[in-house]
């Protein structure tokens, strides 16, 4: 993560450089022009590239010769097990894992019972350069659908509750939750960045998402390790059950949010 | 004789601070489920609203107030040039994070009040140490951290908070 | 994804010798070799693109020296004209001696 | 009319700063003086202002210094563009990128994202056929993020 400590370096450098003699800018609304900015100038995101790269993942033949178009037809568009729609109805109970599964957890489930991927080849940092593109574009054919998670399985349900429990917890040296900054503050400022608010926003509808201060796509999994590491916490493991109870939580509050994947966000 | 003996206590002392700076649980990684175990005012917290239920408000309270210490040398009031390297670190307190103050500083937060001529305000320094230390002895729930608690701050990192916020001198109250 | 893949976009009509954009993205990490690595504290190598042609129709449009402090996955926009219908081609090289080629057609009307 | 003691302290006041200001305040200039003479290829005092001419898009605050967008749109014929060189004061490394226009450019314009290290002027500097050299220049102040 060289960019983490290269941000770490210009951003306390920044902090001694402010001189702003005569100048009356609004900083919280100055700093907004830079995505604005981005926004205007690109023809394409970073974030359609990484989609067409899932997307070539998805139509590859695996290790045993089955590709995940194989199953789900090309372009996820099969008559048996069509991917169309699927992302906005997760995270949801698969009889075949007997789990409950975000899409992360899914894509690799699946990658490595059904097409024959080495799950050391998907462990870690590693993997996450398959699954997240493939993820993402995944996510992606739901694009324009509304969410819709109903949890109904007992142990979508247990899930829900999990996250819902997660969502308020008061933990670690400094005391949040997800809820004191994106419920109770949401729409306030940390530094110059406006609080996010997951709920109001329906915030599955956009996750994964391109971050342009990492130049990097982000899957909510990601997402959510970032915050606990921001707020001192061990960051859960990878496809860890916080992951997908979390995200059970927040996919209930998006429902009705219109897929729109991938996301432009900081 | 007298050699040995100091050199005995400066073994000791180092041998004690060695043992101080590290936790019982060094080598071995801390677990997400180690980390989101939470203390008993913690877990009182941990609704919707962020409040404490009027009937434990008493004890809630009086727990917070007893978890503050002081700095061995009892002063509470350190050097505001030190205490605005803390203050502003986003390593350590990050408090801009939240508040705004120093006009210099354009990325500050708005979560908290603008303690812009905070030392104007002639509130007892020992009151701001003890808000620092920890927040939920004052306010219950808050979302401010409690500094001190969790030892993120030291008392000595807490007291030169504490006169970078009320010292005259201090870019603060400038 | 794989470094060097590029994606170009120019507009769906274009019209003979007016200037239009040509915008293209490189994925490519764009190591600029003046960031420490966190954990060992040694320098991270350099690993950037350094030379970018763009010629249509075989002849040189725009040539580009580029440095490490471009961002990642870098992002470039031009305009250009034309005359006649022919073949955009995008090349770039980096200093570890990745090189690519991306091409596209452009039609004038 | 200044007093005696006045033009004293005056007086002293220059011998501090002189002595001081090898020290202090010119090093740092300087030393983008020196890079950009090198990179630039002429000193800084040759170049002129042509913030006229040259329109120079950037954020003034940006909130990651990660990925600052940066677009030069000059009113400058293309067919009198020698290059544009996208420099950035305060980076490790100055010269961002050198772009070499031809006529059939049509427009001098150029668009990319760039890395910032810290708060810092950007210049957009264009050198012409005729050999001349114009400058826009704008500074961005790269500010400290969210969380730390």
């Amino acid at each position: 993560m060289s960019i983490k400590y290269f941000l770490l370096f210009m951003l306390t450098s920044g902090i001694l450089a402010f001189s702003f003699a005569g100048d009356r800018l609004d900083p919280a609304e100055e700093v907004k022009k830079q995505k604005k900015l981005l926004l205007e100038m690109m023809g394409i995101l970073p974030g359609d590239v990484i989609v067409e790269e899932g997307k070539e993942i998805f139509h590859k033949e695996g290790p045993n010769g089955k590709s995940c178009a194989s199953c789900h037809g090309k372009d996820g568009k099969g008559e048996k097990l069509p991917l169309v729609g699927a992302y906005a109805t997760m995270p949801k109970y698969y009889k075949d894992i007997d789990m409950v599964a975000d899409l992360d957890l899914r894509v690799k489930s699946c990658m490595e019972k059904y097409t024959g991927y080495d799950p050391e080849e998907l462990k870690g940092k590693k993997g996450r350069k398959i699954i997240v593109p493939l993820a993402t574009y995944v996510a992606s054919l739901s694009n324009g659908m509304k969410f819709n998670v109903q949890p109904r399985h007992p142990k979508e349900k247990e899930m829900y509750k999990k996250g819902e429990e997660l969502w308020y917890a008061r933990v670690g040296k400094m005391d949040f939750s997800c809820a004191m900054c994106h419920d109770k503050y949401g729409g306030y400022r940390i530094r110059l960045q406006t609080l996010a608010e997951p709920k109001k926003s329906k915030v599955m509808r956009y996750w994964p998402a391109y971050r342009y201060s990492k130049d990097k796509m982000w899957t909510m999994e990601d997402r959510i390790r970032g915050c606990y590491k921001q707020i001192r916490v061990t960051k859960p493991p990878f496809y860890h059950w916080a992951h997908v109870a979390l995200q059970m939580y927040m996919a209930v509050n998006s429902n009705g949010g219109v897929v729109e994947v991938p996301g432009f966000v900081r | 004789m007298k050699r040995i003996l100091v050199g005995l206590v400066l073994t000791v002392t180092l041998f004690y601070l060695l043992y101080l700076s590290e936790p019982a649980s060094a080598g071995k990684k801390r677990t997400f489920e180690e980390d989101i175990k939470q203390d008993w005012a913690q877990k009182v917290c941990s609704n919707p609203e962020a409040k404490v239920p009027e009937e434990l408000l008493d004890r809630f309270l009086e727990e917070q107030r007893k978890l503050i210490k002081y700095p061995e040398s009892g002063n509470i009031y350190g050097d505001w040039k030190r205490g605005e390297k803390l203050f502003s670190n986003p390593k350590k307190g990050n408090c801009y994070a939240c508040h705004c103050g120093d006009p210099k500083e354009l990325a500050c937060g708005n979560i908290g009040p603008n303690l812009r001529g905070y030392g104007k305000k002639k509130k007892d320094p020992e009151y701001t140490y003890r808000k620092i230390y920890n927040s939920w002895a004052y306010v219950p729930c808050s979302v401010m951290y409690r500094a001190g608690v969790h030892g993120r701050l030291t008392p000595e990192e807490i007291a030169d908070i504490v006169a970078y916020l009320h010292s005259e001198e201090s870019p603060i109250n400038k | 994804m794989a470094i060097g893949t590029a994606r170009v976009r120019v507009p769906k009509k274009i019209k003979k010798g007016k200037p239009f954009k040509v915008q293209f993205i490189i994925i490519h990490p764009m190591e600029p070799g003046t960031r420490k690595d966190k954990k060992t504290g040694k320098l991270i190598p350099a690993h950037h693109i350094t030379k970018l042609d763009i010629k249509f129709n075989g002849k040189l449009v725009t040539h580009m020296d580029v440095g490490g402090a471009v961002s990642a996955n870098p992002y470039f926009a031009i305009m250009m004209k034309t005359d006649e219908s022919g073949t955009l081609e995008i090349s770039y090289e980096d200093n570890k001696g990745g090189k690519w080629k991306k091409s596209v057609e452009i039609k004038v009307s | 009319m200044m007093n005696r003691r006045e033009v004293l302290k005056l007086a002293g006041t220059g011998v501090l700063l002189s002595t001081l200001s090898p020290f202090v305040n010119l090093s740092f200039s300087s030393e983008v003086e020196e890079k950009f003479k090198k990179h630039v290829g002429v000193p800084m005092s040759k170049v002129k202002d042509g913030s006229d001419k040259i329109k120079l898009k950037t954020p003034t605050i940006a909130e990651t210094g990660a990925n600052v967008p940066v677009s030069v749109d000059a009113k400058i014929p293309v067919e009198d563009v020698d290059w544009l060189m996208i420099f950035v004061d305060h980076n490790p490394v100055p010269r961002v990128i050198k772009v070499h226009f031809s006529p059939m450019n049509g427009k001098t314009f150029f668009a990319t994202r760039i890395k910032m290290a810290k708060t810092s002027n950007v210049r957009a500097i264009i050198k012409k056929k005729d050999g001349s050299y114009l400058q826009a220049l704008k500074e961005v102040k790269v500010t400290i993020g969210g969380c730390g």
